[in-house]
Formats: C-alpha cells, structure tokens, sequence
C-alpha cells in the first residue's frame, strides 16, 4: 500500500496515476496536501502517504495545536458555563460549546451539572470555518454514552496531536506494553490530551512518563523503556 | 582584502538550527549563522481578538524583540518586514478568523539578522505544521568601500559598508533558479537595499543572495528531514 | 415646482410656520423656520388636489449638495454583510441605511428568532448566513450598547448576495437555498425576495 | 535642560534638549504708543482666510475619509478640522448623538520649545473648551446613538486665545461642510486688555503682555453666546464692553463664513 | 460630568421650581448652602484647608494643601518671580464614574480653572516676593486640592478652600547673603531659617478671589447648584471676583445652550453684587477656622480629625 | 490572543494526593532540583540556563554614558526582564503593560543583583563626573515551565561572571578605550553572586513543601518562598509574595536545604565559566 | 415569487454608489481590469506633487508637501542638546511620521499605529547617512544641535511614504540653522538668528512607490488602491542618480525584471520632482 516519501511545503507532488485511467476522476487530497496554481503540492511537512486506487493523498505531520475534525474524541476542560452548554477548552482556536443536552439520557428537566474545570471525554460534532467547534458526550443517534463523558480521578497530561494519533490505533506499542505489565485505565484525545487513572498515583505517574518518553521511539525500543521502569518500580 | 574572519566573499558563515527547543509554544527554530543566532516561537491557529478578526483569512501577527536593550521602532520595522514576507507563504485562508503569531526573539545579532529572522521564522512554522504554500530563505550581501560584494556580512562590515542587501526567496524559485542563479526568472519574496549603490551593485548583489539562499535552503530541508525521520520511525512501523 | 433657488447657510432664517411647512434640512424655533444645513433653499408647493386643507402649506426645504452620510433609525431598511455568526446571532456591518450610504459601519445583530415569521424555532443560523454574506434587513431596536437589532422576517429581507465555498455568486433558487452556477452546488440561505 | 520622555513608539532624539538662548531676540515691544506694531488698528483682526474639503478624498467614496474637513489661516495661525460621522460612538445615547472633539497642536506649532507627543494638560481642556462651544450648535438629538467627531491640528499658532477661537471658526466651517445637522454657525473672537485698552485678535506677542485675555464664541441667529473664557483681571464694566466689541467682532467673523460657505457652494470645490 | 440621571418627571419639577423661584432645598436662587470652612489640618503642608458646601454626606468636599519649595532657576523661565503649580484630582470615592481613567477629563478641567484663577498675578498675590535670587532661586507654590465628595457647586468649593489655604499658608523666613568666593567673584547665596516661629504669610493673599458658578435652569439661573440642579443645568458661568471688586476669571461650561448676552451682563453684575457678602462670609468662617487650627497640630491628622468639625 | 489555562481539577487532585505520598508528577523527590544545564556562549556575558524545560537567556553589554551628576563616580546598571509569548501564551506586555509574572520576575531579580550590590559599581567609573561604565543585564525568558525566578538569578549571575568589558587606561584628562581585538577585555568586579532558590507549598496549610516547583506545581501552590543566598552562605534575600502563612520550622529547613542547593548550583556555574 | 432573475441581475440592480460601498475593493479592481484607474489615471503615472517650503514660521526649517490628497505638513525643530558619549562631534536628527485619526479614519487616537513606526524608522535610517551630523556640532562633546522633524499628515490618501521624504528634504532644504556658540561657564548655548547658514545634505533623495494590485503594477497607489495592494516596492534615488534604497515589502514575488522596471521609472520621476523641489 502506502510507499513513504518525506515532503516540505512547497514540493510538487506527482498525481499522475500508474494505472491508465482518465485524468478527469476528481483527486482527493487530504490533510498537508493542497492545490496551489494548478499543481498539487504539500503544505506542511511530513511523511507523504497515498492511495492511487482511491486517489487519494495527504501528509502525516506531526503538530502541537489542535484543529477539530468532525467525529474525533477530544479530552476537554470545562472553563465557563453558559445558558445554553459549557464551554470547554479542547485546546483549538476557539473554545468548544458542549450542548446541555448533548449527554446520555440528558432531558431539560435533568441535564448533568458540571463544575469549572471538570474534564470531559467527547467527540466533535460540528467543526466547521464559520462557527465555533460544538462537541458532545454521547452518540447523538444511539442516545448512548459510548465511554464519553466527565472523567473523575485519574490524571491529564498533553503530548503531540502526533503521538496522540499513534497511542489511539489498538495497536499503539507503548499501551500495550504497559497494559500487559500493569493495568490501567486510558482515554486519548486527539488534541493531543490523554487521561489515564491507576490504583497507585506511582504508577500513574509511571505511565504518565512511560507514553511521553515514547514519542521518539519505535516499537521496540518502546517494550525496551517500559521493560526497564517496571523493573525500576 | 580578506574578511575579518578569512571567509571567501561568496561564502556564508557556517549554519546551525534547533527544530522544535520550546515546548510551550506550537512550533519553534532557534537559526544561527556564525555568531548571528534568532529563536523563533509560532503558536497558530489559534483564537484572534474579534476586534481584528478576519472572516475569510487567518491574521497573521509577528512580534520580534531586540537581543540587547528595550524594544522600539526598529523592531516594528523588521516586524512588518517579516510579516509582509510570509503573508502569501502561510496560507492564511485554511484557517479563517484564527490568529497566527510568530514571536522572534533575537538571540545575538552579528550582522544579516533580517535574514536571519526570516529563515528562523520559515522553519518555526514548519515546525507548528502551519499550512505553507512555500518554504522561504533569506540572505543578506554588502558592497564594501573597496566595491568587493560580500555575503552574509558581519555587524562590522555592514557597518562599513557602501550598502547592505537583503533578499528573501520563495523556496519553488529558486528550485526553478538553478545552481545558475540566472536572476532574471527569479521573483524575490522580499528586498531591502539601502545605502549608496548603483543598479549594477543591485544586481551583483541579488544573484550572490539568491545562491546563498539556495544553500541556506538546502540546509533547512535537511534539517526538517532529519527531525520528520526521527519521529516518523514510528509512524512508518 | 421649485419656485426660487438661494443658496443657505445654517442658522438663516428661510420663513414662518404659519406660511411654510418646515421640511428637510430646516428647523424650527418660535415660529420662525431656518436652515439646519449648508445648501439650495427649495420650496415645493403643496398639491392642490389634496382636500385636507392643513398641509395647503408649501414645504421649505434645504437641498444638500454633498452626499449625506445615513444612521440607522427604527423601521429603516439596511443592506449589511454578515461578519460574524454563532448560533444565537449573526453580527453585522451596516453599510447603507434606505440606500443611503453610512460613513462608516455601524454594528448590527439578527438574533435567530428574528430571521423568519413563520417557525422561528426550528431556524438554525448556519442554514440562514455565513460570514462575507450582504443581506437586506429592517432595523427593529436600536438594540443595546453597541449594536442595532435587526430582522430579516419580511420576504424582501435576507441575503441578497453571497458567495459560495467556491468563491462564486451564487443565484437564490428558493426561499431556502441559493446555487453556485458554476458548481452547482446549493448551499442554504435566508433569500431575500430579489426588487428589480 | 528639560527632560524628553523616551517613548518606544516613536523615534527618540537626545534624553534632554533645550531652546537656545536667541540673543537677536530685543525686547520687541508689540504696543508702541498705542498703536499696534504690525500696524493694525485695535478692533483689526487678522485676515482670515478659508477653505473646506481640502481633506475630501476626490473623486470616489472612500469609508475611511472624514465627512468634512476645513483648512482655516487667520494672519499666521494655522488650523485644519476634520468631522467624521455620524458613525458609531463608544458612548451611545439613544436619545441623543453625542459630539467628541479632539484639539492637538503640532510639535513645532509654538513659537517656544517644541511640544512632546504626548498630549498635555492645556490641549486636553481647549478640546474640553471646543466641545462646550460647539456642542450648543450641533442638533444632536438628529443624531440618535451615533456620535459625530471633530479633529483639530493646529499647523501653527500665535496666540492661545486667538488660536481658540480660530480652532473654533474652524470647525463651524468643517461641520457645515459635512452636512451636520446645525442651529447655526459658531464663529469665535478674542481679545487683550492692553493698558486698559481691549484690543481685538491679539497675536502671541500681545498676549504675552496684556493683563488680560478673554475670547467669546456666539450664534447670531439665536443670539446665543456658546463660550466666554476670561483670563485674568479687568473692571466689571471693562468685561462687559470687552464682550460687546467681541460679539460685533464675531458678526464679522461670520459674515466672512457664511460668504465663504456660500461662495463654496456656488463654485463646487475644485 | 453630570453623574446623576433623573427621570424626566424629576427634571421638569426641578425646572419648573426654580422658574417660579422655588428650589428643592428651599434656598432663594441666589443663596448658597451651609459653608464649613477648616484649616490647618496638615502638619507637613506650609497650608491647608478644607471646605465643604452643603451639610455632612450630602455636600462637596475638597481638601487643599499647599507646599512651597525652593526651585533653582533654569533658562527660559521667569527670572525675577516664583510660580504657582495647580493640581486638582477627584478621588475615585467621591463618585462612582470616577473611578479608573473617569476622572481624567474633570481633573483637567477643575486644573486648568484653578490655575486660571489663582496661577497668576490675577489671583493677587506678588509673585515677584516669591524670587529669592533673581535668575537663581525661587518658590514653587504647590496647590494640590483633592475632591472628596463631588455634589454640586465643584468649582465654587475648590475656590474657596484654595482661598482659605493660601491665607494659612506660612512661608520660612529665607536670608540672602553675598559671598565672594576665592576667584574672588561675588554671589548671592541664600539659606532657609528653619524656625517654626519666625514664619510670614503669602504677600497679597488678602486680594485672592473667590468664585461664584451660576446654573442656567429653564430661563432662570441659581447659584451654587446642588447636584440636582446641575443634572437639569443647560449651561453654566463661573466668575472670579476679588476682593476689589474685580473681575479675575470667568469660564462657561456645559454642553448644552448658550447665554444670551443680556443674561450674561446680569450674570456678572449679579457676581459682583453678591460678591461683598460672599467675602465677609469667608472671613467669619476663616476667622472661626483660624482659632481651631492650632489645636489640630498636635492631634495625629487622620480622618476622624477630618471630621470632627464637620 | 493566545491565552493559558487554569489547570483542570483531575490534575489538581492528582497532584495533591500524589504529593501526600511524595511523589510529584514529573517523577522527582520532593527535595530534587531538575536538571541545570549553564551554557555560556562564545561571546561575552550571553549566557543560556535550562532548568528542566525551562529556558532563560541572559546577555550582558555596556557602553560609556555620562553618570549621574549626584552620584558622579559610580557606574550604572540596568536591568530588563522582559517575558514574551515565546515563553508561554499571552505573556507579551509590548503592548500595553507587563503581566504580573514579568513585574514579580523583574522586580526580584532586580532586589537579587542591584540590592545586595553584588556589582561593584564604583568599578565602573572611567572618569569622575564625565564617563562611566553603563552595565546592561538583558534577560530573555524562552520557555515557561516553572521557576523562572531561579534561572533567572543563575543565568544573571552566570552571565555578569561571564561578560569582559574592553580595557581602559586614563592618560591625564583623556581616557582611552581599548579594542577588544588590541588588549584583553577586563571581567566586572563582583562582590558576591546571590542565587535564588524557589520552594512551593501545598495544601490547605501549605505543609507540604517542594524545591523547584514546575509550571503545574507553581499554578496549584498555595504559597512560594524564596531564599537568595550567595557563595559565602549569607542571606540576600528572601521573598514570600503572599500565599498561606508559614510556620517559621519551614522557613529554617528552606534554608537548609536552599543552602545545599546553592553549593551545586555555584559550583555548576563554576563549570560552566571553566569550559 | 419568480426566482428567475440572478444574484448578478441583482448586483447591477444595486445602485452605482451602493456597489462602490458594498464591494468596495470589487469596485476598484473592475477599473483596473479595464486598464485604468478609479481617479482615471495611467497605469504609470504619479499624481500631481505640489511642495511648498517655509509654510511654518515656528519651526527653523518646514515644507507642506501634496501627493493628489495626501498632505503633509514637515516642521523641524532645531533645539541643543549634549552629544551622545560615543560620536562627540555628531549632532541629531529625529524624524517622526504622525498619522492621526485626523487624516483618516482608519488611524485610531492615542499611541502611533505600526504603520506610522513603520514609516518613522525607515524615514529614520534612510536620512542618517543623506544629513551630515558632523555639520551639526556646536562644541565637541559639549553641545550639538538636535533636529526634531515631524511630518504630520493632514489627509491620508496613500503612498505617505513618497509624500514624507519628499516634505523631509524640502524641510531641511528649508532649514535655517542659527550662528550659536557655547558659553562655557554658563554652559547656555546662545544663538543668533540674523547669521543663519543653510544645512548642506549629502543627497537630495527622491523617492517613488509602486504597489502591486493583483497582477497590475500601478505607480503611487492612493488609499483605495492600497487597501487592494498585498505589496510594494519603494525606490529611492539620489540626485546624483545613484540608488539610495530599494524596499520591497508585502505577499506577493516581484519578479526581477518588474523591479527593474520600477527602478526606470523611479528616475523618471526624479527628474520631474528634481524640477519641483
């Protein structure tokens, strides 16, 4: 599938198709990549991934703020509460309106009362240029909660939106590492906030560090670095 | 005559850069040649004051401080310098009503600091993955009293010289340039010639700037590559 | 109909109530009627015709030469483009007032519920404006602090023109949606009934 | 040496500076055996000369050119005026508009040390005086929530009375070209207590040695004084005969202005 | 600067009174409230006084201090008198608006009344006897006056409380000698007599005026309008008159009208007539003030001293 | 406008709970410094500290200007701490006025190397009354991530230690400044070098104490408490800006252990200047 | 309602003066997508320039300079003061560009805007190597003359930039630099204005700005064209006709060959300035 190529703004990026199919088939052009004056070209950098049968091509960059995308769980603190939702903080330009309603099981009579500063589990509903980012902590058509919601206890630490893509695929090697030695609750925004909770706060602050550590590493060298502080422990 | 530091007149001072030292703010560079040395810091997009909101664009703010004494004029000058080079380069319109502000703090100045400013401030926003049509390199050149045309020149030989020019380039151009340098297909994102000079000056001085940006340039996409590499050993498993 | 033309300064005494009614550009103080503006004294005689014999009296008026900059009162009708919106209201700059150019914009908001008559709640402001639109609307408060309050209720009131994702005008095809020629795309908008 | 306040938003000369001291400067004595020594007769003004729209942005709209502007010269006083709005004000009343008037003199507009930037005490009371003089005139209540701005700069000044009231003439010529709504137009005059003799329009000079200064602002039509300022002592009767020769002075004034505006009408500004 | 805003019903009854000559506190329109006069209630000030019109809470209340130093003379400025430096704030607590940059514009404004009245040789005092040394030293009068309550009738107060400090002003005997240094050049060289005995009070302070500001309401005018009476005041006209008789300063203000000439004449004459009795007023509450001033020194000047008067 | 946000309740808590059992989130003990590292570089008197993330730059120069006629044979020194948003969100004071930490910071530092005179200002004179030395002490704050007092005082101390002034000779009337390239610059003459050491407090009591508190640390104390001892383990300084009171204890085992701090940090800086 | 009739139709059906408030910029870039300009000029060509010198008897030098509306009036102060340590024998010269909300609403009350720094500090450098500041030494190390210029625009209607050099060296051509001497006792410096001497300038620099509006190179933007205007590019020439400076600021490239081109024109207009100064 995807052959890596690494790509700064600015480079020409070949859509010319291997398979000999009209030209006119619209591309699809996902995130760092763009149409500038008539050729596609990247604008950030990044790992250039593409799908000729798709058509497809975008960029894997690594970032530090967060631009909400529709349907992706964030980790979110609550800064204000007005009439008609909270405000939250999902670290994006402007803050998130989180809808009074938008929990499971949330009627006008009962809605769920949240202090300042709680945090929350959500997903992005609306994001789009023109209006402020509106999340929600349920599945608006199961009526659900599916895991979002406040989370009490634990600990909240920030990483790269980079590293938070890695640690939310099953297959994130530093999570499974730890969770073979330790058990652990996790839940990961991709703003690029991940909220874990352990028994022990050691240990919390273990796995805390274990995942910071990770961003530059590979999955071995990842099994090598929790090996060695679950012996330190 | 030789340069105070045995420098070849075409030859810039050795270059040094850090991807991504701060960690508060999104993207950050600290660009170095020779003794001359600025950090940049970008934060972006992120919430703007409705007062200067823009509806179809991202504003794009740059606050630059001096290395030594307090901030004033000359420091708005470079602001706007900076400011005007990446207007088109930071395609402001992928995030409307954000704001993009790069914050350059000079850490020495030793000569060919605007130039140094801009290539810090080109690879921060790299860093902060800030949506570039172009990458952007900038290099500075003076024509001395004895009419030699020197690059990258120092405090000292700025100081003495008939006039100091700075050029920045879009990185695509001088792609299309060549190792050549043939001036005339070029489009500079930025110039500043001051002084005393004649047209033929000018022009020395521009093909001399825009090889030193094509190595500048090369230098740059190096050093981004090699971070990209790092992190993407991972991203790639 | 204008029977003499001089040319007036502010302050000169032009007649009496008594004779004339006092129009635009004058004023009234004891009895007298002056000039309220720099500009060409008109009178305009009353039409005969009219039964009602109180406003027999031909109306004194002062004709501006320059344009005359407008403010926005209650009951006028503005064209303005939207600059802001959220889903309670949409900001507005007010550019013309009755067609009437304003110096400078002044700050209008059209809260939600005064977008359309007819089922004002289900209206969601993302399907009514976006940023960049020009709408025609009626000033209905003049609001608070900062800004007048505006509705767009009537048919005639709405986005008279707005452009698409794609950058192109785009020509209202119903009361709810506006088209891209180009693209063919339809993107939802509060149309104003088009006056030609 | 009088300290210059170093300000980061400006180019900054030397921390002190100080006038010279002009030796060629002899004891000119402006009042010589009564008679005046530019040779104007006591009741002389200056001659004034006027201009409006000098600041209209010619030939299309532009959003951000004032509604009216005035450019005003009495002997070497020099003002210029620009109105802008109604716009939209920070203070809004929904009765009634409110009028702000802003009054700056150039740096190099005294004939002593240059001014700083920064504004002093003495520009922000004339702006404060402009206001109340101007303020009666203005139909505010025309110009609901809106708010209407007059800018003044004064180019060059010779004396502060003088220069008021010129401030003053000024911007009556500035709102009319703007088409504000006005009662009438202010004009303004001042004058010097001299050796208990009133004498009209006096420049910096004359001010400088007279006992007392005062300047009246005044509405023919409604024949309403809008400011009187008095500085310094006088007899109640000399007052009195002081604000008389003032408001017949201002009537010329007047005449002056309403020609001028007249006059603009009748030959659209080229 | 009008702080207070009155419903149209309470303005027209306020209007309507004082053209049928009526006023909310039953005063005629030329009376003016209960004057409390109190000087020398800051120990470190060569003067002091504090004057408050109308009753305790619901009167307008300043406190003047005035503080003389010795300047030496620089080029460009006066060579042969002292000079007198005005400052007028409003503290944030005598109203609401004035808090933060509020009071900026009515600071300005009551400065530069105060300079126009007492700054110069207009006041009465002989500027030439504050010159120690020509073109070398002299006195700065520092006249600082602080508004604490702000209900009606500003400038009248701040004149007479100024007045009153000047009178209670004391200046240090200075002695000027001629020395004639080893280059054998002679210079006037001066020194302060630091005796708290052997002090003398400012030269022509008899002949500072005091200040009257006629309200115009309706078609009629009143004097020393309470706070009220300012909301509805159209126009206003402060005049300055010395004891002599003389007009000092006069200042308009107020956004709304004009005056007719006629009304202005009256105005004037009006000042002067009710001037002689303003005068002998002040010196009774001087004279009054004058006995308790010594007894304040030794008293800790905190607020309770303030008030203890009042 | 970039702006920082308060931190969410969960981390609150956490830190506290996990504080009562003396561990602290980024790992350390209670009494751990983070890692110093002092980087002087080639030019004279710029030099770079890291506290763990944090970054401070300081850059001494100086330039002959006329003294002050009161004070005729003493030198100046000028201070200017100035933080911008690189080193944290809405930190910037270039337009309008500085934020409380920039006042804090500056004002500190300041009572840390002006008041305790450790420059020698006399040193400074060139000639009476005409020219003198003008010392400029420049910080710039790269990164916030706690205890900026701290590398403050180390990168200034650091930084004065660092900086050569060019060489002057007095012939009669005429003083000659010397090229740095003709004769070796001269080092300031220091008195003694203050350190700071920043301790943060906790719980409602503020009876729980940590050394070098981080950016969380710092937003959830209750109290700070700063000790400013030099070389010779005298007292300069010492600050607590409000906060819960303390039990005069606390204070004396700040000092202690404060003590401790400043030998390593001292001898840091030593290593840094040797290299 | 029939919907037949297009937003387009609708836009005609606006009236002129409602299309120029509404689509302001739109408005402006149909004249040039027809090759002129809203106020009917070329392309290339400046609009009438007007200086005047002496028009401030309280400043030592002054000048009232006119680009189409823009106006400037330049006053230079000539105060004394003591030379830095540094250059004991350099006297001063300050240049301020004032933009108050006077000349144009786009410039608000209170501290300069960037623009107006801007301007100040470019003015700033390009002058301190056209002035001789030797020329301005009183007695060494003791006083010198400091030269306050403020250039105080009445009307802004674009390129102040060209307007603000221009009325700076009419100024200082204007300037009248009294006959002053230190009195070393005293330390008062005296002057005597009856033997005043001109100040020599180096260079007369005359400046020329283009402006880039889309793809159109237009000389001498005015307010309206600036607004559409992502970039310019200033040239300035000495009478001597060598090159004083070259600035090119804002989004858009300019290619070499227009660079050179604005260079050629720019001493075209010298020499009709030349003429006017």
């Amino acid at each position: 599938m995807a052959e890596t190529k690494v790509v700064l703004p600015g480079d020409i990026i070949d859509t010319s198709l291997d398979s000999d199919e009209e030209e006119s088939s619209v591309l699809r052009l996902g995130p760092g990549v763009a149409q500038i004056d008539e050729q596609v070209s990247a604008v950030a950098a990044g790992v250039l991934h593409s799908d000729n049968e798709k058509k497809q091509w975008w960029v894997v960059s690594n970032k530090r703020r967060y631009v909400p995308a529709e349907g992706e769980p964030v980790v979110g603190v609550v800064v204000a509460r007005h009439g008609e939702g909270y405000r939250v903080d999902i670290g994006s330009a402007q803050g998130a309106l989180l809808p009074l309603l938008a929990f499971e099981g949330a009627t006008k009579r009962n809605k769920p009362n949240l202090a300042v500063g709680t945090v929350v589990y959500a997903r992005v509903a609306v994001a789009n240029s023109v209006m402020d980012p509106e999340i929600e902590c349920y599945n608006s058509h199961t009526g659900k909660s599916e895991g979002y919601g406040e989370l009490a206890g634990g600990f909240m630490f920030k990483c790269s939106l980079g590293l938070a893509r890695r640690l939310i695929d099953s297959k994130a090697p530093v999570l499974n590492a730890l969770g073979s030695g330790i058990p652990f609750e996790v839940a990961v925004g991709l703003n690029g906030r991940v909220w874990i909770n352990t028994e022990a706060p050691a240990t919390t602050v273990l796995i805390a560090n274990a995942i910071k550590n990770s961003e530059f590493l590979d999955a071995k060298q990842c099994r090598q670095m929790v090996k060695e502080l679950l012996e330190k422990q | 005559m030789p340069r105070p530091d045995r420098r070849e007149n075409d030859q810039i001072r050795a270059l040094h850069s850090i991807l991504g030292l701060l960690n508060r703010v999104d993207g950050s560079a600290q660009f170095s040649a020779g003794s001359t040395s600025v950090y940049c810091g970008v934060y972006g997009p992120v919430d703007v004051k409705v007062y200067d909101e823009k509806l179809d664009r991202a504003v794009i703010e740059v606050k630059f401080r001096p290395a030594a004494g307090v901030s004033g004029t000359k420091d708005r000058w470079v602001e706007s310098a900076v400011r005007g080079t990446f207007e088109r380069e930071i395609l402001a319109q992928m995030h409307p009503r954000t704001l993009i502000q790069i914050n350059i703090q000079a850490r020495e100045d030793d000569g060919s600091a605007d130039a140094a400013a801009i290539n810090a401030t080109t690879m921060a926003l790299v860093d902060a993955g800030v949506p570039l049509r172009d990458m952007v390199a900038a290099a500075s050149c003076a024509v001395l009293a004895d009419g030699a045309a020197v690059v990258d020149p120092t405090l000292e030989e700025a100081a003495a010289a008939q006039s100091v020019h700075t050029f920045a380039f879009a990185g695509s151009d001088i792609g299309r340039a060549g190792s050549g340098g043939a001036s005339g297909s070029t489009s500079p994102v930025y110039v500043d010639s001051r002084g005393d000079f004649s047209v033929a000056d000018y022009d020395r001085c521009y093909d001399l700037c825009l090889r030193s940006a094509q190595r500048v340039l090369a230098f740059m996409r190096t050093a981004i590559e090699g971070k990209i590499a790092k992190e993407s050993q991972i991203s790639v498993v | 109909m204008s029977s003499e033309s001089v040319i007036v300064t502010p302050g000169r005494r032009l007649g009496l109530t008594q004779e004339y009614e006092s129009g635009p550009g004058t004023y009234v103080r004891n009895g007298m009627i002056y000039s309220s503006i720099l500009g060409t004294k008109k009178i305009e005689q009353a039409l005969a015709e009219t039964s009602d014999d109180s406003i027999k009296r031909p109306m004194l008026f002062v004709e501006r030469q320059n344009t005359k900059f407008a403010i926005p009162v209650i009951g006028s009708e503005i064209l303005g483009r939207v600059v802001r919106i959220n889903p309670r209201a949409a900001s507005v700059a007010i550019m013309m007032v009755d067609s009437a150019p304003c110096q400078e914009d002044f700050q209008g908001i059209v809260r939600v519920q005064d977008i359309r008559a007819t089922e004002k709640d289900l209206v969601q402001m993302i399907n009514s404006f976006r940023p960049g639109d020009i709408i025609r609307a009626e000033v209905i408060s003049l609001g608070d602090q900062r800004s007048y309050f505006l509705a767009t209720t009537k048919n005639e009131h709405g986005v008279v023109f707005a452009q698409s994702e794609a950058g192109n005008s785009m020509i209202p095809i119903s009361w709810e949606e506006m088209q891209d020629p180009k693209t063919q795309t339809i993107e939802k908008r509060k149309c104003a009934k088009p006056v030609t | 040496m009088s300290a210059n306040i170093f300000d980061r938003r400006r180019v900054n000369g030397p921390p002190r500076s100080v006038e010279p001291l002009y030796t060629d400067e002899g004891d000119v004595k402006p009042f010589t055996n009564g008679g005046r020594a530019d040779g104007r007769s006591l009741d002389q003004l200056r001659p004034i000369f006027i201009k409006t729209g000098p600041l209209a942005v010619q030939p299309t709209f532009s959003p951000t050119a004032p509604s009216g502007s005035a450019y005003y010269e009495q002997g070497k006083i020099r003002i210029s005026c620009a109105v802008y709005g109604p716009r939209q004000g920070r203070k809004s009343n929904p009765r009634m508009g409110s009028f702000d008037c802003d009054f700056q003199y150039a740096p190099f507009s005294c004939s002593w040390k240059r001014r700083p930037h920064i504004k002093g005490a003495d520009e922000k009371e004339i702006a404060l005086i402009l206001e109340q003089a101007m303020a009666p005139a203005i139909r505010l209540e025309a110009y609901p929530k809106a708010c209407i701005d007059a800018f003044v700069t004064v180019i060059e000044s010779d004396g502060k009375f003088a220069t008021i009231s010129a401030a003053i003439n000024c911007i009556s010529a500035a709102l009319a070209d703007a088409g504000i709504e006005l009662y009438d137009i202010v004009a303004a005059c001042s004058m010097s207590l001299n050796a208990s003799q009133w004498v009209s329009d006096c420049n910096q000079a004359e001010e400088d040695v007279s006992q007392c200064s005062l300047f009246v602002s005044r509405m023919p039509s409604a024949d309403e004084i809008t400011y009187l300022l008095q500085q310094g002592k006088t007899m109640p009767d000399q007052t009195d005969r002081a604000v008389q020769t003032c408001s017949n002075s201002c009537a010329r004034v007047y005449a002056v202005l309403s020609r001028y505006l007249q006059a603009s009408m009748e030959q659209p500004a080229s | 600067m009008a702080s207070l805003i009155l419903s149209p019903a309470e303005q027209d009854f306020i209007i309507r009174g004082v053209e049928k000559g009526f006023r909310g506190d039953g005063r005629g329109s030329l009376d003016r409230r209960e004057v409390t006069l109190r000087t020398g209630m800051i120990s470190q000030a060569n003067g002091s006084a504090r004057c408050r019109i109308g009753s305790l809470g619901v009167g307008t209340d300043i406190l003047v201090g005035v503080k003389a130093e010795v300047n030496t003379w620089a080029a460009g400025e006066p060579e042969e008198c002292g000079t007198i430096v005005c400052n007028v704030e409003c503290s944030p607590s005598a109203a609401q608006e004035f808090e933060g940059r509020g009071a900026d514009e009515i600071n300005v404004e009551l400065t530069q009344l105060l300079d126009r009245i007492v700054g110069g040789e207009q006041s009465g005092l002989d500027l030439r006897k504050l010159c120690i040394i020509p073109r070398q030293a002299y006195w700065v009068l520092h006249i600082d006056a602080l508004v604490l309550d702000v209900k009606g009738g500003v400038a009248d107060a701040l004149v007479w409380a100024t007045r009153a400090a000047l009178l209670a002003t004391k200046l240090p005997r200075v002695v000027v000698e001629s020395v004639t240094d080893d280059s054998g050049v002679a210079r006037a060289e001066f020194d302060v007599v630091d005796d708290a005995e052997d002090q003398m009070g400012l030269e022509g302070a008899r002949d500072l005026p005091l200040a009257a500001t006629f309200n115009q309401i309706g078609r009629r005018y009143v004097v020393d309008a309470s706070e009220q009476e300012e909301a509805v005041t159209q126009a206003k006209l402060t005049v300055a008159v010395s004891p002599k008789m003389e007009i000092c300063a006069i200042q308009k203000g107020g956004m709304l009208k004009g005056f007719a000439p006629s009304l202005l004449s009256e105005i004037t004459q009006t000042a002067l007539r009710i001037a002689k009795e303003e005068f002998a007023r002040f010196d009774a509450l001087f004279a009054e003030a004058s006995k308790h001033n010594g007894e304040l020194d030794e008293e800790p000047s905190t607020g309770s001293t303030f008030l203890e008067p009042f | 406008m970039v702006v920082e946000i308060e931190p969410s309740n969960i981390e609150r808590e956490f830190l506290l709970e996990a504080l009562e059992k003396g561990i602290r989130v980024d790992g350390r003990g209670i009494y751990d410094y983070r890692t110093l590292k002092i980087t002087c570089s080639p030019t004279y008197g710029l030099v770079e500290v890291q506290l763990g993330q944090t970054r401070v730059l300081a850059r001494v120069t100086c330039e002959v200007t006329r003294p002050f006629p009161d004070r005729p044979t003493e030198g100046l020194v000028q201070f200017n701490a100035d933080l911008s948003n690189l080193a944290a969100p809405g930190l910037d004071s270039s337009s309008g006025k500085p934020s409380v930490q920039e006042v804090a910071v500056s004002r500190m530092i300041e009572r840390v190397i002006r008041q305790s005179r450790a420059i020698d200002t006399e040193a400074l004179c060139i000639l009476a009354g005409e020219k003198v030395w003008s010392v400029r002490l420049d910080l710039h704050f790269l990164d916030h991530s706690g205890n900026l007092i701290d590398a403050a005082s180390i990168a200034s101390i650091a930084a004065l230690r660092h900086f050569r002034r060019p060489d002057v000779t007095i012939d009669g009337e005429e003083a000659i400044i010397h090229d740095v390239n003709e004769r070796n610059p001269v080092p300031l003459s220091i008195h003694h070098t203050p350190i700071c050491v920043t301790f943060g407090f906790f719980g409602s009591n503020g009876d729980l104490m940590l050394v070098d508190p981080n950016l969380l640390e710092e937003q959830v104390q209750v109290s700070s408490f700063t000790i400013t001892l030099n070389s010779h383990r005298e007292i300069c300084a010492l600050s607590k800006a409000g906060g819960v009171p303390l039990a005069p204890s606390l204070i004396q085992r700040c000092t202690q252990i404060a003590l401790t701090k400043v030998d390593d940090i001292n001898d840091k800086i030593q290593e840094a200047l040797m290299a | 309602m029939d919907m037949d009739d297009t937003s387009e139709q609708q836009q005609v059906a606006f009236a002129m003066h409602t299309f120029e408030r509404i689509h302001h910029t739109e408005f402006q870039r149909r004249f040039l997508s027809q090759n002129t300009r809203h106020d009917g000029r070329a392309f290339s060509q400046f609009r009438a320039t007007h200086v005047t010198k002496g028009t401030v008897s309280t400043a030592q030098g002054s000048s009232t300079v006119r680009i189409g509306n823009t106006t400037v009036v330049c006053g230079i102060k000539a105060e004394v003061s003591e030379p830095d340590v540094k250059t004991p024998n350099e006297g001063y010269l300050v240049t301020n560009v004032e933009l108050s909300p006077m000349c144009s609403a786009r410039f608000r009350p209170g501290a300069p805007s960037d623009e107006a720094q801007v301007a100040s500090e470019h003015i700033h450098r390009l002058f301190g190597k056209a002035v001789d500041l030797a020329t301005l030494c009183i007695e060494s190390g003791q006083a010198v003359w400091s030269l306050s210029a403020d250039i105080v625009c009445l009307k802004y209607d674009g390129n102040i930039l060209d307007t603000a050099i221009l009325a700076l060296v009419a100024a200082l051509e204007d300037l009248r630099l009294p006959e002053a001497q230190l009195d070393s006792a005293t330390g008062v410096v005296s002057a005597d204005r009856t033997i005043a001497r001109q100040l020599t300038l180096r260079k007369r620099l005359f400046p020329a700005t283009f402006a880039l509006v889309d793809t159109y190179l237009v000389a001498d933007a005015d307010d309206a064209e600036e607004q559409l205007a992502t970039t310019s590019v200033l040239v300035v020439l000495d009478d001597s006709g060598r090159l004083a400076n070259i600035w090119k600021r804002g989004a858009c490239p300019v290619s070499n060959e227009t660079i050179h081109q604005c260079i050629e024109s720019a001493v075209e207009r010298a020499e009709t300035i030349s003429k006017t100064l």
